[in-house]
């Protein structure tokens, strides 16, 4: 419906603009920039959703209200907090490198945007469907550890520079873990486009990929919990010890930016979760696809969400053992049974 | 990398001021550690930012007008300090309290250790990063501090005990109130071993952490929980008893290796125990005085003396001399969480520690800066 | 090779027990309450502000001016002064509180004779200038007689429930 | 071991060094050292297997400004024993300059620095004679000796 309509507009447009004698490429490459906008502004529409969801959860987790005053149930919290920071004085401590300190906050958003161009939300919602899509997601995905360093390492802050170098660190760890979690399912769909992965799982539940590939799924989410800097391996910004790691020193709209970055990631890894294991928009298509897209990321991020306030956080080299020492052997087992299986169907 | 590499690499030690301002520092206290990358190669600590002479502001002071002032050194535990004074100069003046007043003061006393044994678990909890264990645990702080308000009107600076007795009786409906807590809790500190204690990431961030041996322990006279987590089984309420301990049953937890988990693990247990007490003394508590007959002002006669009384965070000693006035010639408070911060850098240098592991040893030996500044 | 991978699933079954426990309490009611809308009911012995109560029947003035209450002040905050009335009976002429030196222990309650000195339920004490934190005798007297058409109503509302 | 049993035991080695002193309530062996043993007699006390004292509870110091003296007093514990012993000695007010327990019993170390701090005793032999709780940059009047009066201390103006 809404995504036929969004198709009789391009139409319309495109035969308009090709009539007025505006160049194809240009017109393609408008689009894209359109497109991205809207994904800009749905990605940040749902990290308002999150920020206050993570609110509520962590307060009832709590026995607490959470917020309850601005708005229904306090819905509107976060604008308000939002506005807030943006009114608040722009802090640059001095003797921070200035050209690195400032542009961190916005370099830490850049990869989640792109990483959601590739996200198949419905059948047909999707703005590239490339056919190397994962991959292109786990490249730009890692491209956040940039950011942080950069934060980290310009706050001229001690606790800063070793949160930074901790994500350094622990990024590149789980990488390899994550990237092999999936492998399993890339073998069995046989295709790198999330599109065409969605589309090899199933209809139904007990066809998703979770079900084959359990062991890849848990060590996936795992994984993803740790890209993402969360609880129990929120050691960058462990707030016990590095009181707020790599960003300590940033306050106001800076600081709203590098939060607002760990809630699109952390919708972002329950997205792929949802495309690679949980059947993506099946078993319907269009709006109710997205429906149901959403309501399963949506129940990756609770699962995030309660991790963080049910666990103790790691330490350093536990982090880094519990990496190499378990969750690789492990990733390497699944992906061995899984070519095994595979082999032995055949 | 190839050890050539590492010896052309330029690396140095750093300074990291932990505090004042610091989240796990449990208030105003300045930890300078010396660094090697992750690593604590020592630790300083830095304490007197809440210093404001608690000694000299008695000698200014009446006996009992000091009363109020001992709730603001544990601001955590304010009935033991209560107690730790009354007691000093009850000793000093030979009295006998009375019996119901001294179940009184055991009932509240237990109850002050459980409140401030869970703070001690739900911050342990904070400082291994898991942040409802610390709701929780004051959730349960709260439903104790209802009894403390409904008998004396305060929750945190209770000001309940007077010297040869308490102030005031129980009020109607706190045996219900105290039981039901009883009854209520038993469950809970199941569900709280299971959340915390078992859980296999907060295990491996406490064990084999910070650990202190007997004979540090000794030669560093550290007291209470820390001392019996070193498998020291000395606890002034049952080695030394005073008040109507020997009419109650229950057992001195003690820990094996003295480090992080051991201290964690005996003031767990010491919840139970302390429940028991509870349990028991309301039971038994006979009807009679609450006060003993004392002078309406207070002459204590001249002399000195130094008694220890067991707080939930260690022994609180108060030495008192008085030259027969009505004013304390001198008082010294000997705060267990002073000399628990001293132990601090046995527990810490030199031990491969990294910062992680400073802020859970620090969170063990469970201090209060109010206690330690004085 | 068996210890690591018992401790692999030991490890991960206390974490599903952890979760056990904080997942039920989505579903349970909070326990704190909304505090501006909602209040708390305050026990009987709660210390909250010191007022200076009269005779309930005749409305005479409590206080004799004793002075006991200076005296057992720790932090000195009391400041009395005593006159005498036209029946020639002992009575306060001043009586101050400093309640930003105040520390509540309620000494002063206590040494009081003539109960007249008395704690209020009131909780909600702040100011917004810190001159008004010293509390005269005329303010001491509202505070007590407020607190008395509270307890009227507390009355009322038991009544009517 | 009773308060006369220690008391022997002490008198035999080191008689005429020390004095008893008996101050009521009287509930713990008080004895007054010269500081001319006292390191020897501190290092007997928690080396002798009758004595064991190797707890070390409390330090405090005590102002007499009449007698010209400030008493620093140690409160030692016997956990193999269970028994306790007060060791006392007299500094000198104007020039107060006592030998370190530290060495002896590491446990002192905090408590003597606090009465450096608070009432200006040296103690020599102590391996970090440094502020505790005041700030740095106090002036050098000791708030527990018995003439420090309040208004030696500058409240910083209201603004």
């Amino acid at each position: 419906m809404i995504a036929n309509l969004v198709g009789r507009i391009y139409a319309f447009l495109l035969g308009l603009l090709i009539r007025w004698g505006l160049p194809r490429p240009v017109f393609d490459f408008g689009a894209m920039i359109v497109a991205g906008f809207v994904v800009a502004i749905f990605i940040a529409l749902v990290v308002l959703y999150l920020i206050w969801m993570e609110r509520k959860v962590s307060a009832h987790i709590q026995q607490r209200f959470g917020p309850m005053w601005t708005g229904w149930h306090g819905w509107l919290q976060t604008i308000a907090d939002a506005v807030k920071l943006l009114m608040k004085e722009d802090l640059t401590p001095t003797n921070v490198d200035k050209a690195v300190f400032l542009t961190a906050p916005f370099v830490v958003f850049v990869p989640s945007i792109m990483a959601y161009l590739v996200i198949p939300f419905s059948a047909t919602w999707i703005v590239r469907d490339l056919n190397i899509g994962i991959l292109y997601i786990f490249a730009i995905t890692t491209l956040v550890v940039i950011a942080i360093l950069m934060g980290g390492w310009s706050s001229n802050n001690k606790y800063s520079l070793l949160g930074g170098m901790r994500t350094a660190a622990q990024i590149i760890s789980y990488e390899v873990p994550l990237v092999l979690s999936i492998l399993g399912v890339v073998m069995l769909s046989g295709t790198l486009s999330m599109n065409g992965i969605v589309q090899a799982q199933g209809k139904w539940p007990w066809q998703w990929y979770w079900l084959p590939q359990i062991l890849g799924f848990l060590i996936y989410v795992t994984a993803a919990t740790a890209e993402v800097n969360r609880t129990p391996f929120d050691l960058p910004e462990g707030e016990s010890e590095l009181v707020a790691g790599f960003n300590t020193e940033y306050s106001g709209m800076k600081f709203a930016m590098f939060f607002l970055a760990e809630f699109a990631n952390m919708f972002l890894v329950a997205a792929i979760a949802t495309t690679l294991f949980l059947g993506g928009w099946q078993p319907f298509t269009g709006l109710l696809g997205f429906i149901c897209f959403m309501i399963k990321s949506m129940a990756v991020v609770w699962l995030l969400m309660v991790f963080r306030w049910t666990y103790p956080r790691l330490r350093v080299d536990q982090l880094m053992d519990f990496g190499w020492k378990i969750l690789v052997p492990l990733s390497f087992v699944n992906l061995f049974a899984t070519s095994l299986i595979m082999v032995l169907r055949k | 990398m190839e050890t050539a590499v590492l010896d052309r690499l330029h690396t140095e030690e750093f300074l990291v001021n932990m505090g004042p301002q610091h989240p796990a520092t449990h208030g105003v206290l300045r930890l300078i550690l010396k660094m090697d990358g992750e690593q604590v190669i020592s630790v300083t600590p830095d304490i007197g930012f809440l210093h404001r002479n608690f000694e000299k502001i008695c000698e200014n002071r009446t006996y009992p007008q000091i009363m109020p002032y001992t709730d603001r050194l544990d601001y955590v535990a304010a009935m033991t300090n209560n107690w730790a004074y009354a007691r000093t100069v009850e000793a000093l003046m030979k009295v006998e309290v009375p019996k119901r007043a001294e179940y009184l003061r055991v009932i509240f006393g237990e109850l002050q250790r459980i409140a401030s044994h869970l703070v001690f678990w739900g911050c342990m909890g904070g400082d291994t990063g898991a942040v409802s264990p610390f709701l929780y645990g004051l959730r349960e702080r709260e439903r104790i501090l209802d009894l403390f308000e409904m008998t004396c009107g305060a929750r945190l600076t209770v000001n309940y005990y007077r010297i040869g007795g308490v102030s005031k009786d129980l009020p109607a409906g706190f045996h219900e109130k105290a039981k039901a807590f009883v009854k209520y809790f038993k469950p809970k500190l199941k569900e709280y071993a299971e959340l915390l204690s078992g859980n296999v990431i907060f295990q491996k961030r406490m064990k084999g952490i910070g650990n202190l041996s007997q004979n540090a322990a000794l030669a560093l006279a550290v007291s209470g929980p820390v001392l019996r987590g070193s498998g020291i089984r000395w606890d002034l309420r049952k080695d030394e008893p005073y008040s109507v301990y020997p009419e109650l049953q229950f057992e001195v937890p003690v820990g094996e290796r003295g480090d992080a988990w051991d201290r964690y693990l005996v003031r767990f247990k010491e919840m139970e125990q302390s429940l028991q007490i509870v349990e028991q003394a309301l039971d038994q508590i006979p009807p009679g005085d609450l006060l003993a007959k004392i002078p309406k002002v207070l002459r204590p006669p001249k002399g000195e003396v130094y008694v220890r009384t067991e707080c939930p965070r260690g022994e609180l000693g108060f030495y008192l001399v008085s030259d027969g006035s009505t004013k304390p010639y001198r008082i010294k408070c000997r705060s267990s969480c002073f000399v628990h911060v001293s132990a601090l850098p046995e527990m810490l240098d030199h031990k491969g520690h990294l910062i992680a592991d400073a802020v859970v040893t620090l969170g063990s030996i469970d201090i209060v800066l109010g206690e330690v500044d004085r | 090779m068996w210890p690591y991978i018992s401790g692999i699933i030991k490890g991960f079954w206390s974490l599903l027990v952890g979760m056990k426990i904080t997942v039920p309490y989505l579903g349970r009611r909070a326990i704190t309450i909304q505090y501006p809308k909602q209040k708390m009911e305050m026990f009987e012995a709660f210390r909250g502000r010191l007022a200076l109560a009269r005779d309930r029947e005749t409305n005479k003035e409590k206080c004799t001016g004793c002075q006991l209450c200076a005296k057992a002040c720790p932090s000195a905050c009391i400041t009395v002064t005593q006159r005498k009335d036209e029946e020639g009976k002992r009575r306060s002429e001043v009586f101050e509180i400093g309640m930003s030196l105040c520390c509540y222990c309620g000494l002063c309650v206590e040494a009081c004779p003539e109960d007249a000195i008395v704690w209020v339920r009131d909780y909600e004490y702040s100011v917004y200038d810190r001159k008004q934190l010293l509390v005269d005798k005329p303010t001491l007297e509202a505070i007590w007689r407020n607190s008395l058409s509270q307890f009227k109503k507390e009355e009322f509302n038991e009544k009517v429930a | 071991m009773t308060k006369e049993d220690i008391l022997a035991r002490l008198k035999n080695q080191f008689a005429g060094t020390f004095e008893v002193q008996d101050i009521p309530p009287g509930t713990e062996t008080t004895v007054k050292l010269s500081p001319g043993k006292a390191r020897e007699i501190a290092e007997y006390l928690r080396d002798d297997s009758y004595l064991r004292f190797e707890v070390p509870l409390c330090a405090s110091g005590v102002d007499y400004p009449p007698e010209n003296k400030i008493e620093v007093v140690y409160h030692l514990f016997s956990l193999a024993h269970r028994h306790y012993i007060t060791l006392k000695y007299y500094a000198n007010r104007a020039n107060p300059v006592v030998p370190s327990m530290t060495p002896v019993w590491a446990g002192f170390n905090w408590h003597e620095r606090e009465i450096f701090d608070l009432l200006g005793v040296k103690f020599e032999g102590h391996p970090d004679l440094r502020r505790i709780l005041l700030p740095e940059d106090w002036l050098a009047v000791y708030p527990l000796r018995k003439d420090f009066a309040y208004e030696t201390y500058v409240p910083m103006p209201p603004k």
